[in-house]
């Protein structure tokens, strides 16, 4: 570790990484505040070269970390540069974790990061906020790298409340249109929902450490202190990882919480294919795989993490058969998504969920640059239904769609195909065989709604004449990213070929010194190479069949298709409402909520009961009483000399009697 | 210098003199001598707060006999708790002057005076180690409190300056009998310093115990006993309602850290658990209630009810963390609350209205006012990296540590508070603009963005690295857990 | 024998008390006061406070009286006026309130049984005299005082506008 | 027989009641005078029964002085009743009631 | 009864001679003085006021306390005077230019202001029932007369009538009482009544004295329920009387009631506590009840001032504990009963001032918007009445201190919660008149010139009540010195 550039400290070389970000996002803050406060025009080459800098620089540095960290595979906790919380034996260092996993996830962060600013270079162009996105861009870096890097959970929180305050800003970017500003601040609640799980998992875990009278000087939740106390953390890593878990089902938009990312899809479309796709979203995975150690200790929380991310996969992707919004549909289809890899950690399949989080940080990102670039040359129309014939108009968007949606849907030899039969072949080796037979089914269902957009989009005619004339293919700064991420969702899966494919599950492997433990291999190993090809063929014929059908239903046979969805009547609605999720919860939660908010505790509880009857009555009942008394003074001499005899002999009758 | 401390609590009465001595219809000239005399206290308490080490014990300590026949001595002195909230309080006085720049043409000078007694008060508040002292402090500071409110205040503000001042009197005045109680029970000595550790026999701890929590209680407010706040907030002209929540409402939570717990550990074991009941029902109800407020006053004043609902979980957790977590709240709430208020002040200046309703899109024509605004919202709602997580974090640890069912509850205000603030941000600043009136509004001034920087820089000082209090106010908690935990077994310590 | 005469003037005081607050006319007020004066007077008598007695017959019966009476002749009370005067509420209050402390007087005080010694000389003037001018000068003074003020009294209260 | 003590004791606590009595009932102010009085010579009977019972003489003295204030206060009081009834033609204390609540 | 030497009582008594003799001098020279000197009579009453306060100084510090049978020269007897005299001057200095607007004739006016000062003194040196009684009657013959003198004012006669009658009432019971006293002991001397013991005297007569001596003092300091009289007296009374009334009239009866107590205290059969603190209770309670619906500030001072005999009574009850008068407590009272009357004379002197010739303006609402036509004046008012609720730093809190602590001290627990309650009650009214001048409208009234002794005496009061709100210390140790010995 001595080998260090210009010779910073390691501490400080880890801590530029986010903070170059930071920087970025604080100049661009900057610029922006100045220009919007004075009506200067933004000037963009400033901006533009600053928030794309400083992403790059930090990818840069990751990847010279990386070259720092081949030897000990474990990785290090760097020295803190200072402790930002340290009261009694609640310690919270600011220090970086730097191994292999947050390696991974910082290069994917930074790599997928930095092609989604050079995109929006051409995309936001012509937007007024530019300055304004670009420092919100480069806060979510910040905050998404200190998610990754942190050492310890309090710091993992930072980023993970940070990245969730990002996509709220981001998400209402054009807060001018109501219906934007409330999908952001939906989405911040609804993770704030899962935060409160993750905030009383960390509370949890360190008052049961510290109630056993542990304490480190690095703090109790740094995660190699975790670790080293993991044999204290049995009794109660069940409550700890699903609480925990809750915050992930937030974070990564899982049943029951996934309801706001169809809504984040309101945002600028390369901020969906940033945050609501490659990075953000995976948070939860990320965490858990991080707190791999814990998760293991309680198998119960790893059935339910399994179940309900299987479970979060099928809903969604059932709920992506129907829409007709191209963001929505890339939106289920990352819930579902990220419900494989959800599944995936919940098996115990760590690395494999980590691949997938990699390959679909690849092809969605593609598929969501993809998207945006279609929306740009359709002049901001998303309903796919007006689309159709672009392959024509815009090739370049068209090869590199295509690409990944073959990757997402799982044929081989794209990305998607290994980090998918990855998930579901452990999945099946740790015995959880209803649940692989969901996952199968899903892969269908994927493969199908992903080839139902493409052909939709892309083949068939045009049914928009006026749109279509206007299409156009993008310009070069948005389309060298789309080949960048094409090129990525090809090979992007190459890393992890299984031994039975005739690979060497590299993959797999640079991971084993981290993930280890022997139980799992075991359990893999013992089912053999033979069982896992021949699950894997089965499923790329499957997903090829439905792929094709796929395409051809929807590029030739588009009416006869609109006949059979009539006749599915309400079947349909309902999938077409999204299972009326979202009217369920407002109906259920938000609605008796405000309701009890105002009329019970403000107008009745506060203002009758309580200052009403309490405060006024108090009042007015010594103003009643003073009314009362003042009746004695009725200004006849004759009542006081009474009232006086009626003391006096009062008095004397006390005094007497 | 050892009567630092003492020029620190009266520096500001200076500034009452000169303001007299102006004459009429200089205004300018009385804004003037006001800021100027308010950074003098300011100067000073970062004075102490720089020498100040830190030792749990009461530091810059003064005594001087006051009332014979009567063992009554002028005692200050500062230890952790109470001097991050002098340097608060002599932050945000400086800061309402500037704030009130434009305001009050032709009743200027009393609005000042009252504004410098109101700061010495307040300082003395904090200072003051004789019980006698402290309620002195504690009940003269009503004084000036009451005319800020009555008299610069809103449309029913007679109504609630009143409300507050009785409020606030039915408390204090028994704690006034507390306190002559605790005189004759502890051997005829008002010295909190010597009155820690008394043996006072339970039952009347427990009344003892009872009136001083009340008064306290009323000022946080702990959940009743809120309902003097909202109004007080809602018609205190702006810089009323920032030293109000900024200051204030730190009395009663002060008072429990050093009066009320240490004084009846006994008691305080006993009170413990309802009192946390209370605050967390406070945390939810406030955050509730505040979701549904129609007045931006209104909904940061429910707020407020919410956050000193954490510092009172804080304080009843008797951890570190909690304690710790608590009591660096008290000073982000502060901050955060202060900061609000002055930018609810900024834009009634400008529409003359507080209703939430008569916004909408005020991000288009105030950009800087609502970067400012979404900063300080995020403070409030404890975002990590400003000071109001930091501080809502400790508490929720620490008190987890000592309950964690409260905790857990108190932790769906992390929520709840969310969703008021965030629903409020959004129907004031996005959208559309849809009125006429909100089109054509201007963006901070100068002297407004100037004055609001103080507070966003302590925002994220403290969010980022807290160290520089935590480090001076350690001793301090200790101290007070150590005095506070009472153990059946061995009786008092 | 003294038992009769003490009934007799008890009677006499108590009926013409009674008279005093029952009488409409005000005028037939005053000359039942001026019996009820006369009645202790009598019992003063009996008492043998010669002196007292005198001096109630003087003062009382005479100069408070007098000025009594003047009042009403000044203000010419005629029987309208007097009409007026109705027994109200207050009034059957009032006399309960006086029954009821009558009666709680009576129960505890009518327990005294003690006789009065034989004394010579008691009540004479000379006593009275001496006790007035050595031990209670300084009371004496004061009534002067009193009766100075009374008439500074009279003359600021009843002076005609000017 | 003799009248005992009790005997002048019980007549002045009736005298004395009644006194209240009147002072109560009537409205006329000249009545509640003379009743004032009546509790004034009730309080002398007192003194002076018991100064013959005690046998000293200073029960007669405070009994002198007594008669002194009354008159004083007569004097007053009488003086009051002439300055109200010109500035209202009524002694009535009924209908002198501008001062209440 | 010991024979006397007179001579010895003329140093001592001074105060009470110089009062006297300066009365019966202006009653003297009235008809010419304003001939001679414009101010004369103004000038003796003041000097002989001046006179006295150093003579009662004189006396204090001699130290040993003396008794002449009838007449007691203790210190606590010299510390009322000061209160007195104290109340008095501020009267006379309050008085100057309203006579005149109210055409009340000056040469009386001050005389019987010295007269009803001297029956204070006398009762606070009374050495006998029968001396104090007198006492009492001598102040309060003046006072009826000082209320009736508002020329051809019905209220002011009206007033004066009731006060009289009322107080004929008092004086009847008081007097029935002394009789029983008497009775009971052989001789009306607080000698012989501190010797009093049942057995052997008539139990029924010596709680049928007490009572019917509470009864009569009861109304001297307007303690419920024979507190009726004095919202009306006070209203109908011309102001500057009513400042008297309301102080040095009260001062006296709790020189009365106090002087009595020690007297007979000692007896263990009469339920002191419970009779104090009852008579507290209810007068704390009501006074501030129905202050709070007052609209005219004088009423609503009266109904102030019978709260505050209330919180006095409180410490009377909180001194006499276990039959033994606790002397810190006894000084409470003293120290509070000074407090109390330089804040309501502050009061009074600025209803004074704002009072007009013609309308006295007597009204809350004619307080609006005071503080910006006079903002002293308004501030003086405001520091009156946050005095009077007892706020700090002011007299009124540190009275309210020293009593209240007194009744912890003995244990009166439950007294004290209602004291404080009713501290709050009494906040909501005297709030009211604040809000009035500083918070509402202006309302256009032109103030005739503020004579220079009203404001000497409004500026001495705010400076007393702002001093002695912050060291209190050494007129708190003198009124302690005060009742340190007393004698009988």
């Amino acid at each position: 570790m001595e080998n260090l550039l210009f010779g910073i400290s390691i501490g400080a070389l880890v801590a530029l990484i986010p903070a170059l970000p930071l920087v970025g996002g604080l100049l661009n803050g900057f610029i922006a505040l100045v220009c919007r406060s004075r009506r200067r025009p933004v000037p963009k080459p400033l901006v533009g070269v600053i928030g794309v800098l400083m992403p790059l620089l930090s990818f840069a540095l990751v990847v010279y970390l990386w070259s720092l960290a081949k030897d000990p595979a474990v990785g290090f906790t760097t020295p803190p540069l200072w402790k930002w919380i340290s009261v009694g034996d609640f310690i919270a260092p600011l220090s970086f974790k730097v191994d292999r996993l947050s390696l991974l996830m910082g290069a994917v962060v930074t790599g997928v990061g930095s092609l989604i600013h050079v995109y929006s270079l051409g995309y936001m162009s012509h937007d007024h906020g530019f300055a304004r996105y670009y420092a919100y861009l480069n806060f979510f870096l910040f905050s998404m790298l200190v998610l990754v890097f942190g050492s310890n959970l309090p710091l993992l929180f930072v980023g993970w409340e940070g990245v969730g305050l990002c996509s709220y800003l981001l998400i209402g970017f054009w807060f001018d249109d109501p219906a934007k500003a409330a999908a952001g601040m939906k989405a911040f609640i609804v993770n704030r929902i899962g935060d409160f799980g993750f905030l009383l998992g960390m509370f949890l875990i360190y008052s049961h450490l510290s109630a056993k009278g542990l304490h480190d000087p690095n703090g109790l939740l740094t995660f190699e202190v975790l670790e080293k106390f993991k044999g204290d953390l049995f009794l109660i890593a069940t409550p700890v990882c699903l609480l925990l878990f809750i915050g992930a089902t937030g974070k990564s938009a899982q049943l029951p919480l996934y309801v706001w990312l169809p809504d984040a899809m309101a945002g600028p479309t390369p901020v969906s294919a940033l945050i609501h796709a490659a990075t953000m979203v995976t948070a939860g995975v990320y965490m858990i795989a991080r707190l791999h150690f814990l998760y293991t200790l309680s198998p119960v929380a790893m059935q339910v993490v399994a179940v309900v991310g299987m479970a979060t996969a099928l809903f969604a992707a059932l709920i992506a058969l129907v829409q007709s919004d191209i963001k929505k549909v890339l939106a289920y289809s990352t819930i579902s998504q990220l419900g494989y890899m959800i599944f995936g950690v919940g098996v115990g399949a760590f690395s494999a969920a980590i691949f997938h989080l990699m390959t679909h940080a690849f092809f969605k990102a593609c598929l969501f640059l993809g998207s945006g670039s279609v929306i740009h040359a359709m002049s901001g129309e998303q309903d796919i239904w007006k689309m159709g014939g672009l392959r024509r108009k815009m090739p370049v968007t068209f090869y590199t769609f295509a690409v990944s949606v073959l990757a997402i849907s799982g044929i081989a030899p794209f990305a998607g195909f290994f980090s998918k039969d990855a998930i579901l072949w452990q999945g099946f080796a740790t015995g959880h065989t209803i649940l692989w037979g969901l996952g199968f089914l899903t892969s269908g269902l994927t493969a199908f709604y992903m080839n139902r957009l493409f052909a939709a989009v892309f083949l068939g005619k045009p049914r928009d004449g006026h749109l279509y004339e206007h299409a156009h293919e993008s310009p070069v700064s948005m389309t060298l990213p789309l080949a960048l991420l094409g090129v990525l969702a090809v090979v992007g899966g190459w890393v992890g070929i299984p031994e039975a494919l005739k690979g060497h599950d590299h993959f797999f492997r640079w991971f084993a010194p981290i993930f280890a433990y022997e139980e799992f291999f075991a359990k893999i190993e013992a089912r053999g190479h033979g069982l896992e090809l021949l699950l894997a063929i089965a499923t790329l014929l499957w997903v090829v069949h439905l792929s094709l059908f796929a395409n051809v239903l929807y590029s030739q046979k588009l009416g006869r298709m609109q006949k059979l969805a009539e006749k599915m009547g309400k079947v349909r609605l309902v999938i077409e409402n999204k299972f009326y999720v979202d009217e369920i919860y407002r109906f259920l939660i938000v609605r008796p909520l405000t309701w009890v908010s105002d009329k019970v505790l403000w107008r009745f509880t506060d203002q009758k009961v309580v200052d009403t009857l309490l405060v006024e009555g108090t009042a007015d009942t010594v103003g009643l009483l003073g009314r009362a008394l003042g009746l004695m003074q009725s200004g006849v001499i004759q009542t006081y000399a009474l009232l006086f005899a009626v003391g006096a002999v009062a008095m004397i009758g006390f005094f007497v009697l | 210098m050892n009567s630092l401390l003492t020029a620190t609590i009266f520096s500001p009465m200076l500034g009452v003199l000169l303001l007299a001595l102006v004459p009429r219809g200089r205004e300018t000239a009385m804004r003037a001598v006001a800021l100027v005399v308010s950074l003098l206290p300011l100067f000073l308490s970062v004075v102490l707060f720089a020498r100040f080490r830190g030792t749990g014990e009461f530091e810059f300590q003064e005594i001087v006999p006051w009332l014979q026949g009567y063992q009554v001595d002028y005692r200050i002195g500062v230890d952790g708790f109470s001097l991050p909230l002098i340097v608060l309080t002599a932050i945000l006085v400086p800061l309402v002057v500037l704030q009130s720049w434009k305001d009050y043409e032709g009743r200027v000078r009393g609005f000042l005076i009252f504004l410098l007694v109101l700061e010495t008060g307040l300082i003395g508040v904090f200072c003051a180690l004789d019980l006698f002292l402290f309620y002195v402090f504690w009940e003269a500071m009503l004084v000036p409190m009451y005319f800020l409110i009555g008299g610069w205040g809103g449309e029913r503000r007679i109504y609630a300056a009143i409300k507050f001042v009785l409020y606030t009197m039915v408390g204090s005045l028994l704690m006034l009998a507390a306190i002559l109680y605790l005189y004759f029970a502890g051997g005829h000595s008002f010295n909190v310093t010597s009155l820690y550790g008394l043996n006072i026999p339970q039952n009347a701890q427990y009344f003892l115990f009872g009136a001083f929590a009340l008064a306290f209680a009323i000022k946080v407010p702990l959940f009743p006993f809120h309902t003097c706040l909202p109004d007080a907030h809602v018609e205190a002209p702006t810089g009323g309602s920032v030293l109000l929540a900024g200051v204030l409402l730190k009395m009663g939570t002060y008072g429990f850290l050093r009066f009320a717990m240490p004084l009846f550990p006994e008691a305080s074991s006993v009170f413990l658990p309802a009192i946390s009941i209370l605050a967390v029902i406070g945390i939810i109800y406030g955050s509730l209630v505040s979701m549904v407020q129609p007045d931006l006053k209104k909904l940061v004043a429910y707020t407020s009810v919410a956050h000193l609902g954490f510092v009172m979980l804080g304080i009843m957790s008797l951890t570190p963390q909690g304690v710790m977590g608590a009591s660096l709240q008290m000073l982000n709430h502060g901050v955060s609350t202060g900061a609000l208020f002055l930018l609810v002040g900024m834009i009634y200046e400008r529409r003359h209205t507080r209703q939430i309703a008569a916004f909408g899109g005020l991000a288009t024509p105030m950009p800087l006012f609502a970067v400012l605004f979404l900063i300080v919202t995020v403070s409030s709602i404890a975002l990590p990296l400003t000071n109001g997580f930091v501080g809502e974090f400790l508490i929720l640890a620490g008190s987890f540590k000592a309950n964690p069912i409260t905790a857990s509850l108190a932790a769906t205000g992390v929520i709840l508070g969310a969703v008021a603030m965030l629903w409020m941000v959004k129907k004031v600043f996005f959208g559309p603009v849809t009125s006429e009136e909100n089109k054509t509004l201007t963006d901070l001034s100068f002297r407004e963005v100037a004055l609001m920087i103080p507070l966003i820089v302590l925002i994220f000082w403290i969010g980022i690295g807290p160290g520089f209090l935590t480090r001076k106010m350690e001793k301090s908690v200790t101290k007070f857990i150590e005095r506070t935990t009472w153990h059946p077994s061995i009786g008092q310590r | 024998m003294s038992l009769v005469f003490f009934y007799v003037f008890a009677i006499l005081t108590v009926a013409s008390a009674l008279c005093v607050i029952a009488f409409r006319n005000t005028l037939s007020c005053a000359f039942a006061l001026v019996s009820t004066f006369f009645g202790v007077a009598c019992l003063y008598a009996m008492l043998e406070a010669h002196f007292l007695a005198a001096m109630q017959v003087l003062v009382y019966a005479g100069a408070i009286m007098v000025l009594f009476l003047f009042v009403i002749m000044l203000m010419n009370l005629g029987r309208e006026e007097i009409l007026k005067i109705k027994m109200s509420f207050v009034g059957v209050l009032g006399i309960l309130i006086g029954g009821y402390l009558a009666t709680i007087l009576l129960l505890r005080l009518s327990g005294l049984t003690s006789g009065f010694p034989q004394l010579a000389n008691f009540g004479g003037i000379r006593e009275v005299g001496r006790a007035m001018f050595t031990d209670f000068l300084v009371p004496f003074e004061i009534t002067s005082f009193l009766l100075l003020i009374a008439v500074v009294g009279v003359v600021v209260l009843a002076r005609r506008e000017t | 027989m003799t009248p005992t003590l009790a005997h002048y004791i019980t007549l002045s606590a009736i005298l004395f009641s009644i006194g209240v009595t009147g002072v109560v009932c009537r409205r006329n102010a000249l009545v509640i005078f003379m009743s004032i009085e009546l509790m004034l010579n009730a309080a002398n009977l007192a003194f002076i029964a018991f100064a013959r019972h005690r046998g000293t003489v200073d029960g007669e003295v405070l009994a002198f002085f007594v008669i002194a204030l009354a008159a004083a206060e007569v004097a007053v009081g009488l003086a009051i009743i002439v300055a109200i009834f010109r500035k209202q033609g009524t002694i009535d204390v009924g209908e002198i009631r501008f001062l209440k609540g | 009864m010991a024979s006397v030497d007179w001579t010895a009582i003329i140093p001592l008594a001074a105060p009470l001679f110089a009062l006297l003799g300066a009365g019966v001098a202006i009653l003297l020279l009235a008809p010419f003085a304003k001939r001679i000197f414009p101010v004369l009579i103004l000038l003796v009453s003041a000097l002989s006021l001046v006179y006295a306060f150093f003579a009662a100084w004189a006396g204090w510090m001699s130290g040993a306390p003396l008794s002449l049978g009838l007449l007691l020269f203790d210190r606590m007897a010299y510390g009322f005077d000061f209160v007195l005299i104290l109340a008095a001057l501020l009267t006379i200095f309050l008085s100057k230019d309203y006579l005149p607007e109210e055409h009340i004739k000056d040469g009386e006016y001050y005389a019987l202001i010295l007269f009803a000062t001297a029956g204070g003194m006398i009762i606070a040196h009374a050495g006998d029932l029968m001396v104090l009684f007198l006492g009492l009657e001598v102040a309060s013959l003046s006072a009826y007369i000082l209320s009736g003198m508002k020329r051809n004012v019905v209220k002011s006669y009206e007033a004066s009538l009731k006060y009289f009658i009322m107080g004929s009432i008092a004086s009847g019971f008081f007097l029935y009482g002394i009789a029983m006293a008497y009775g009971a002991a052989g001789s009306t001397s607080f000698t012989a009544l501190q010797k009093l013991t049942i057995p052997p005297a008539e139990p029924i007569l010596v709680a049928l004295a007490i009572a019917l001596i509470l009864i009569g003092v009861g109304f001297k300091i307007a303690a419920v329920p024979f507190h009726l009289w004095s919202p009306d007296v006070y209203e109908g009374a011309p102001t500057s009387v009513t400042a008297y009334m309301a102080t040095a009239i009260k001062t006296a009866g709790f020189a009365a009631l106090i002087r009595i107590v020690l007297a007979v205290g000692h007896i263990p059969q009469i339920p002191w506590t419970t009779v104090l603190s009852t008579l507290a209770v209810l007068t704390m309670t009501v006074g501030n009840l129905v202050a709070i619906r007052q609209h005219n500030i004088k009423r609503m001072l009266a109904y102030s001032s019978i709260a505050h005999a209330g919180y006095a009574l409180v410490g009377v009850a909180a001194a006499l504990q276990k039959n033994v008068m606790a002397e810190s407590t006894l000084a409470a009272v003293l120290f509070y009963l000074f407090a109390y009357s330089l804040m309501t004379i502050g009061a009074f002197a600025v209803v004074i001032a704002i009072g007009r010739r013609g309308d006295q303006a007597e009204e809350l609402t004619d307080y609006a918007g005071l503080a910006e036509k006079h903002p002293y004046l308004a501030a003086a008012m405001a520091l009156f009445l946050f005095s009077l609720t007892g706020m700090p730093p002011t007299i009124g809190f540190v009275g309210k201190f020293y009593l209240f602590s007194g009744a912890i001290e003995a244990g009166l627990y439950g007294l004290v919660i209602v004291g404080v309650l009713n501290s709050v009650v009494s906040a909501y009214y005297y709030l009211g008149p604040i809000v009035k001048m500083y918070f509402q409208k202006r309302r256009d009234y032109a103030l005739p010139p503020l004579s220079y002794t009203l404001v000497a005496t409004i500026f001495l009061c705010v400076f007393v009540i702002l001093y002695l709100g912050l060291f209190p210390s050494n007129v708190f140790l003198m009124a302690r010195e005060s009742v340190r010995e007393i004698v009988f």
